[in-house]
């Protein structure tokens, strides 16, 4: 059923790319143009384009540790990815994903910290905590949707700024989250480390290459919210609801509980990809304003790369994965490092924009009434978002 | 500080504690020398952050070794970063500021085994026997940089100064204090105002503290700031304010103007850290505690200052260097 | 001090804290009311601040850096409008991938290269300047400042009075009725993305070359995200999404003068503000009724 | 195909106001046109007709410079022109009345007039043109009222001063009666015929609705499937012959007549069967129900009953709270207040799928908007309300069978002719008549006591037409509840046995099919009571 429910996934995406040799040679052009225009930039700054290349590979592929770093990244941008996956289909745009990761963070570590539990529960605790935060920050933009029909992108968005704040805040109010103070020490920005217990370990240890229990979270959660979507009654209703709204509706769909829902899911996975940067080894386990390090933004382009299939967001991610762990290696090399947040813009827009042309020059050509596929995630900000 | 030799047989103990890497300054062994700087802050900033790496860039040069550095290093990829830089062969790492105290656990890592390890400190980070720490107490030089601004606002018969400071975090009100103390011990009766601009790196906003501040009348003003320190200082010269360095030494800057410089700057103590590294002499396992007033670094310069003056911040500093002002007591005394 | 000379000061400071919003929102206010929601305008903010920065530095004319900074802004419309009315690409979509896209070269570009300082002159109205309180805040100003004199009732007249304005509101509130009736909607929204493009270019620009006289690593810090704000606080009316951006300016100002007058205050509640009162204002007036019908939905004909 | 003209007299000028040669478009693989020839003299009306999807539309959009042309020449006044952009057409004096409103609803009159026009906008200079030429036609509207606020007749007028402002040589309306009341639509005519009696411009006129045809206009071009099949000047043909050829084939059925809005003869009994009540009261029962839309009641107290076995026909003009009804019995709008029973129990119609598990089934007024979803494969649509039904059991209840789901599809893709090249297909790709049968079959597979059919034709070519009133009479012939709501006078006589007639939110009054006059029931969709139309009618007699 799993390969089945893969097989199908991958259809419905080719089918919205409307699939074909023109765009797939359109996104390679695209592609080898973003390459092309970042090598230029890094040239024309005095750098060694070919050596650049070099070290983003070294840096995401070249041996086991690489992997493990690449893997480290692609696991939180995954779940958020997934998420988002879910909200889209219901035809909800929730761009909010980084607030909801720093509020899923700040949970996390408020029970990481502040409860005696042993090891193995509080890690469960805090990663499960840190979803339902997450969850939580976005039911509010989806109750104030339900309320007093507030635009749903633009709550989510501001709704970001929002959380950082209130991060800013937990950690440098000592009787919140701020690091005690050692001595005379001054403190940090920042939480405590969280107790070793609620640390995610490595879940495979294969000599040099570590596979972090939250890839494994991660992978999984892709692989279910897979199959859930493409075959279960809720997937089926939450298709329904994000094509048609008026005609789930007359099906019997309670839309705005089931869109709200959607939502409320994309974020609680925002918030677990918050959990996730906390207690694995990819960042520092404290709470800090950083914390989120754009994970929430880059994995709300994953899923738009991926189209929304959860299962195509795992390449997808291992890709964003490369570029992070590719551009802290390239930047060692004495690159900046924002050079690969322009890398990462350019690939996305290069990967988005040729299957929507495409699309959109045939349709021309046809002049046919095919509307464009309301299930195209790419161009149509669906009702919900407005 | 125990010594313990857990990056090989070939370590040996140095003199001060601590173990000295074999093979110094090519720990590695790879015929090559080259230095992995990390920095949390902008790396061009004109000033803290940007003295560190332009020290070690200055020192490695007319060595013939190679510096990788990396700027704007969230403390949340600290430790990934550090990771790519052993990944790069590098022979030591260096961390910009305590901020990026969260590399640590990579030195005891497999893939870090031939490095060391320069990190900052302020009493924040656990010695490790695979690290070198460097730390300063910044009451000190705070404490000095209020004197010397004391000193000027004393000639010139003001009594009002004013700190500019981003976020309202722990390290900043504690600089904010001691500079106050410092001032108080030359005019008891000196009023200082400090603003949180909210961001290091927001020109704008810096600005518009210092606007507020001159128009109060302040006449002397602390820019303890990150990319904004320019502009809020080259504002402050409009005013003819007394304005001071975050941390490096810029007497001879035209544009902006400072009265002070404040040197506590971690380049200054790197750049020493790696003489001794060239040398075959730095240990690791071991502290460096630089005391104002005894080692070159920290220190307090006044720029255009007079024989006076400049006698009575000697003094001053020389007798925190022997103890006999107690720069925490002070700090409690005036710095509230 | 006199209560006249503090409540100056603030003024003053929060005149100058609110010009780059205001210039942006009149920007982004016309853009949605065109139906395009533009999350770009940091992007655009912050690419003029550095083209506007650089040009300053090479050609030693801060005003140069000005014009420099509007025609970037304008360029990053152009490829916003490309992407999003041409290509058709989720607007939400570019806007967040340009966002990303200038922040990375812009703070790519500035470590690799450095600037000299230029700032615009000031403008000191005689007379005038010298009345008691709002003299110095309104008469003493880096002379972009007055152009918002001239923007404002410009952006108001071709919103309200011009035919191009009425076919903007045409294609915000109804793209499909506005295509039959000969109106070319995609052009007219590429068209208002130019004009918001210029505009958060000034805003940006003005920042830059006129407030702080050089260029650091994201400078505009947010406040393309808070202009996004006051236009949704204004409810889709220029005269309140201004009132909005000098309610915001006003709260930084009063924010970072209080210490000095004595006072203090909250200052992560005081960096939220904007956003909630944001929040509040459409939980309070249900702005929907005000909202632009069509706004952030793409047009194609044929696709009703 | 050929041609038949019949020339009436030759009085006209030589040269036609316009004159389109050899005109083709195709979308895809569809010939919308196909080699169309047509020209219109100025003085006259010409009557454009043919089955939905003919091509009419199509051919005035490319007349508007709104679709561009595969091939052909479009003659203005003699001159071949090219017309690319609405703009143009209006440059050379073509005006268009759509059939769907182009007005922008927040945007006031004046503004909605100027719109589309060049130059400076001055307010009080289009005010006091739009008083104008209100006045000079007979078309009352507040130039600064905002066109959210207007009923869809003052909306009509607004359209039309739009275009006889610029002063167009040709003015084209496409079925503008569909939302208009018979008196409404009189009015209409007669501006229009002024429009070329006094002022010698050419109007062509749009409608599939030939008794409308045969009244209004002076000449007639009748298209089928893209092509002219007939031309003729009105006075010389007969309704029955234009069905003819609009259709391709004799109409006899009754259904198909009144689908092409040929008058039933007079008095002709209904085919329908007779109220055959059910026992126990009826199947549908609404009261005072009353839905309201920005504060004002699109329904204002609604009552209605409709007995099992019979079908019930709601008859209106358009814009009278059908819409409303319709969205109220699928459940997308929730009443102010009243109850609906069914079966004699009372539903709730706030609760999600309340009406569907009480038994209710309805063919939506616009289906793609609230009946399917056009990116959904033919199955899913097929099953989107049964979900239950095509579960798996036990453990694997959340998931959808696709076994099952493709087994229930397969039967009712059979028993309901649905022609689909496969069941996967997403229902986009399917004709509208053939996206209608999907949306039938899912509505009676649930075994409804009721059936509510809102414009159940509207969009469906004559073969659907036939094959849907067959139907219809088939459930009601089962027992089920039918009502039928439409605003075709004659769908409603030739199907049901009882005529509701609803105006402004309200049911005005019920007749047998065999009391339903056309004037009548006219009155009654003016606003009149049954009583004083009864009365009036008496003393006619
Ligand atoms: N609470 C919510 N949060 C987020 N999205 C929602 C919410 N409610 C509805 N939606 C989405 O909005 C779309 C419908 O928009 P609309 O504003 O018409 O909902 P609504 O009719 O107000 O909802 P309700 O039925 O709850 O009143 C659907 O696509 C749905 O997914
Ligand atoms: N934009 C389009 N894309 C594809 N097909 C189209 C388009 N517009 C019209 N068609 C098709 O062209 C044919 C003619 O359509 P048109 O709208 O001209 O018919 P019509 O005679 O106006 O019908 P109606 O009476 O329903 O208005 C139909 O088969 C229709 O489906
Ligand atoms: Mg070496
Ligand atoms: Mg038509």
């Amino acid at each position: 059923m799993n390969v089945r429910a893969a097989l199908s996934s991958v259809s419905v995406w080719s089918g919205s790319v409307r699939s074909g040799w023109p765009a797939v040679a359109a996104t390679t052009a695209a592609v080898v143009a973003a390459l092309g225009l970042s090598s230029l930039l890094i040239a024309v700054t005095g750098g060694s384009p070919t050596a650049s290349v070099r070290a983003l590979y070294q840096g995401s592929m070249a041996g086991q540790t690489a992997w493990t770093t690449t893997l480290l990244y692609a696991a939180p941008l995954l779940l958020v990815a997934v998420g988002s996956c879910v909200s889209s289909r219901a035809g909800v745009f929730n761009i909010g994903q980084e607030g909801q990761v720093l509020v899923g963070a700040l949970a996390g570590a408020w029970v990481a910290l502040r409860l005696a539990v042993p090891g193995p529960v509080l890690l469960v605790l805090t990663l499960v905590t840190a979803g339902l935060a997450g969850g939580a920050w976005a039911a509010l933009s989806s109750l104030m949707h339900r309320w007093r029909d507030v635009n749903v992108v633009v709550s989510t968005l501001l709704m970001t700024f929002i959380a950082a704040q209130l991060v800013a805040y937990a950690v440098n109010t000592p009787w919140l989250l701020q690091e005690s103070r050692v001595g005379n020490a001054t403190v940090s920005s920042a939480s405590n480390q969280i107790p070793a217990g609620a640390l995610l370990g490595s879940a495979g240890s294969y000599p040099g290459l570590q596979v972090n229990g939250g890839v494994f979270v991660a992978v999984i959660a892709a692989v279910v919210l897979a199959l859930a979507l493409a075959r279960s009654r809720w997937g089926f209703r939450l298709k329904m609801l994000g094509l048609n709204p008026r005609t789930a509706q007359h099906a019997g769909v309670r839309t705005g509980a089931l869109g709200g829902a959607a939502l409320a899911v994309s974020g609680a996975f925002a918030g677990l990809a918050g959990a996730v940067l906390l207690t694995s080894p990819v960042g520092t386990n404290r709470l800090e304003p950083g914390i989120s390090d754009n994970i929430g933004w880059d994995g709300l382009l994953v899923a738009l790369v991926a189209r929304n299939q959860p299962l195509l967001a795992i390449p997808v991610a291992l890709l964003f994965g490369v570029l992070r762990s590719g551009g802290s290696f390239l930047a060692a090399t004495g690159v900046p490092s924002f050079l690969v947040d322009v890398v990462k813009s350019l690939l996305v827009l290069a990967f988005v924009a040729p299957p929507v042309i495409v699309g959109m020059v045939r349709r021309r050509r046809a002049g046919a009434l095919t509307a464009p596929a309301a299930s195209d995630p790419l161009r149509v900000p669906q009702e919900a978002t407005v | 500080p125990k010594a313990s030799a857990t990056t090989g047989t070939s370590a040996s103990a140095a003199a001060g504690g601590g173990t000295i890497l074999s093979g110094e300054p090519d720990v590695n062994g790879d015929g090559k020398v080259v230095i992995g700087v990390l920095s949390p802050g902008d790396i061009n900033d004109k000033g803290y952050y940007e003295s560190f790496v332009d020290e070690a860039d200055a020192f490695a040069k007319s060595k013939g070794w190679t510096v990788i550095k990396r700027g704007s290093v969230p403390a949340t990829s600290a430790l990934s970063a550090a990771r790519a830089l052993c990944q790069q062969k590098v022979d030591m790492i260096a961390l910009g500021a305590s901020e990026l105290s969260d590399a640590i656990p990579a030195s005891t890592e497999q893939l870090c085994a031939k490095t060391a390890w320069y990190v900052p400190s302020s009493a924040n980070v656990a010695q490790t026997p695979q690290i070198m720490l460097s730390s300063d107490n910044p009451n000190q030089s705070m404490l000095a940089a209020g004197y010397a601004t004391g000193l000027l606002m004393q000639a010139k018969g003001q009594t009002k100064a004013g700190f500019v400071t981003g976020q309202q975090a722990d390290f900043t009100i504690a600089a904010a204090k001691a500079w106050k103390a410092g001032i108080r011990e030359v005019l008891p009766k000196a009023q200082v105002v400090t603003t949180y601009a909210g961001d290091l790196n927001d020109s704008a906003k810096a600005k518009e503290a210092v606007q507020a501040q001159m128009s109060q009348g302040v006449k002397a003003m602390y820019p303890y700031l990150g990319g904004s320190t320019d502009a809020a200082t080259a504002l402050a010269n409009t005013g003819k304010l007394i304005t001071l360095t975050p941390g490096t030494d810029r007497c001879s800057s035209t544009s902006p103007t400072f009265d002070v410089s404040v040197l506590f700057s971690p380049g200054d103590y790197f750049a020493a850290a790696l003489k001794q590294f060239a040398a075959g002499k730095l240990a690791m396992g071991a502290e460096k505690v630089w005391q104002l007033g005894v080692d070159p670094y920290p220190t307090v310069k006044l720029c255009k200052g007079t024989a006076t003056e400049n006698k009575k911040l000697a003094a001053f500093m020389s007798s925190i260097g022997t103890k006999k002002i107690d720069p925490a007591a002070e700090v409690k005394r005036l710095g509230n | 001090m006199s209560a006249l000379d503090d409540i100056a000061t603030v003024l003053s400071s929060g005149v100058r804290l609110t010009a780059p919003l205001a210039f942006a929102a009149c920007g982004e206010y016309l853009a949605e009311r065109a139906g395009t929601l533009n999350i770009s305008v940091e992007a655009m903010m912050l690419g003029a601040a550095f083209s506007s920065v650089a040009v300053a530095s090479g050609t030693g004319s801060a005003t140069a850096g000005l014009l420099a900074g509007v025609v970037t802004g304008l360029l990053i419309g152009v490829v916003h409008a490309a992407l999003s009315h041409r290509a058709e690409i989720n607007t939400f979509v570019v806007g967040l991938v340009l966002n990303a896209l200038v922040l990375g070269l812009t703070s790519y570009l500035i470590t690799t290269s450095t600037f000299d300082s230029h700032q615009v002159t000031q403008l000191s109205v005689p007379v005038l300047r010298d009345i008691p309180a709002i003299g110095r805040p309104l008469f003493v100003e880096r002379w972009p400042v007055y152009l918002l004199l001239l923007i404002v009732p410009l952006t108001w007249w071709l919103v309200e009075r011009s035919r191009w304005g009425l076919e903007l509101r045409a294609v915000g509130e109804a793209p499909q009725a506005a295509d039959v009736t000969g109106i070319r909607v995609n052009v007219r929204r590429r068209q208002a993305l130019l004009w918001c493009g210029a505009l958060a270019g000034l805003g940006g620009a003005y920042l830059a070359v006129g407030e702080v006289g050089s260029f650091n690593q994201n400078m505009t810090a947010g406040r393309g995200y808070i202009v996004i704000a006051a236009v949704i606080f204004g409810a889709w009316r220029l005269g309140r999404t201004l009132v909005g951006c000098l309610l915001f300016g006003l709260a930084d100002a009063m924010r970072l003068a209080l210490p000095a007058l004595g006072m203090t205050a909250n200052s992560q509640l005081l960096i939220v503000a904007p956003y909630l009162l944001a929040l509040l204002a459409m939980l309070l007036f249900s702005a929907k009724h005000r909202e632009p019908k069509a706004l952030g939905q793409p047009f194609e004909r044929g696709s009703t | 195909m050929d041609v038949e003209e019949r020339t009436a007299d030759p009085g006209h000028p030589p040269v036609p106001a316009l004159e389109l040669r050899g005109i083709s478009k195709s979308y895809g693989l569809v010939a919308a046109c196909d080699a169309v020839d047509l020209a219109v003299h100025r003085g006259e009306i010409h009557g454009l007709l043919g089955e939905n999807g003919a091509g009419k539309s199509t051919l005035m959009k490319i007349l508007l410079g709104l679709v561009q042309r595969d091939a052909g020449t479009i003659l203005h006044a003699g001159r071949a022109v090219d017309i690319r952009s609405p703009q143009q057409a209006v440059a050379l004096g073509l005006g268009m009345v759509h059939q769907h409103f182009s007005l922008i609803e927040p945007l006031t009159v004046w503004e909605n007039v100027v719109l589309g026009d060049t130059g400076k906008v001055d307010r009080t200079a289009a005010c006091r043109e739009v008083e104008e030429v209100a006045g000079r036609y007979g078309l009352p509207v507040d130039p600064m009222a905002r066109v959210d606020r207007l009923s869809a007749g003052e909306r009509q007028r607004v359209e039309l001063i739009k275009c006889l402002r610029r002063d167009p040589s040709v003015l084209v309306l496409d079925e503008p009666t569909s939302v208009l009341t018979q008196d409404e639509s009189a009015e209409l005519f007669k501006v229009l015929r002024r429009v070329v009696r006094t002022e010698n411009r050419a109007v062509v006129l749009i409608s599939h609705k030939l008794a409308e045809i045969t009244t209004a206009t002076d000449r007639l071009t009748v298209l089928r499937k893209g092509r002219v099949a007939f031309r003729s000047a009105t006075a010389e043909t007969t309704p029955q012959e234009l069905a003819r050829r609009m259709v391709g084939r004799d109409v006899s059925l009754q259904a198909e007549a009144a689908a092409l809005g040929l008058l039933p003869t007079a008095g002709s009994p209904s085919s329908s069967p007779g109220p055959r009540p059910g026992p126990g009261g009826p199947a549908l029962r609404l009261k005072g129900l009353v839905v309201r839309a920005d504060g004002v009641p699109v329904l204002d107290g609604l009552d209605l009953e409709v007995a099992a076995g019979e079908i019930t026909g709601l008859y209106g003009v358009e814009g009278n709270g059908q819409a409303a009804l319709g969205d109220l019995l699928s459940g997308l709008v929730v009443p102010a207040s009243g109850t609906v029973e069914i079966g004699g129990r009372t539903v709730d119609p706030a609760r999600p799928g309340a009406l569907h598990r009480a038994g209710l089934g309805i063919v939506p007024e616009d289906r793609h908007s609230s009946g399917v979803v056009l990116d959904m494969s033919v199955a899913e649509n097929l099953v989107l309300k049964s979900l239950n039904a095509v579960s798996g059991r036990g453990l694997r209840r959340v998931f959808v069978s696709r076994r099952k789901m493709h087994a229930a599809a397969r039967r009712l893709a059979e028993e309901f002719n649905i022609v689909t090249p496969s069941l996967d297909a997403p229902l986009r790709s399917l004709s509208g008549g053939n996206q209608q049968r999907v949306v039938l079959a899912r509505e009676l597979s649930a075994g409804p006591a009721v059936l509510v059919a809102a414009q159940p034709t509207h969009g469906l070519d004559v073969g659907a037409i036939e094959d849907m009133y067959q139907r219809l009479r088939d459930v009601a012939a089962n027992g089920v509840a039918v009502l039928l709501i439409s605003t075709e006078l004659e769908e409603v006589m030739a199907l049901a046995s009882r005529i509701a007639v609803i105006s402004s939110g309200r049911v005005n009054g019920v007749l047998s099919v065999a009391e339903a006059t056309a004037e009548r029931l006219g009155m009654l969709v003016g606003g009149m009571a049954k009583e004083s139309a009864m009365a009036k009618e008496s003393r006619v007699a």
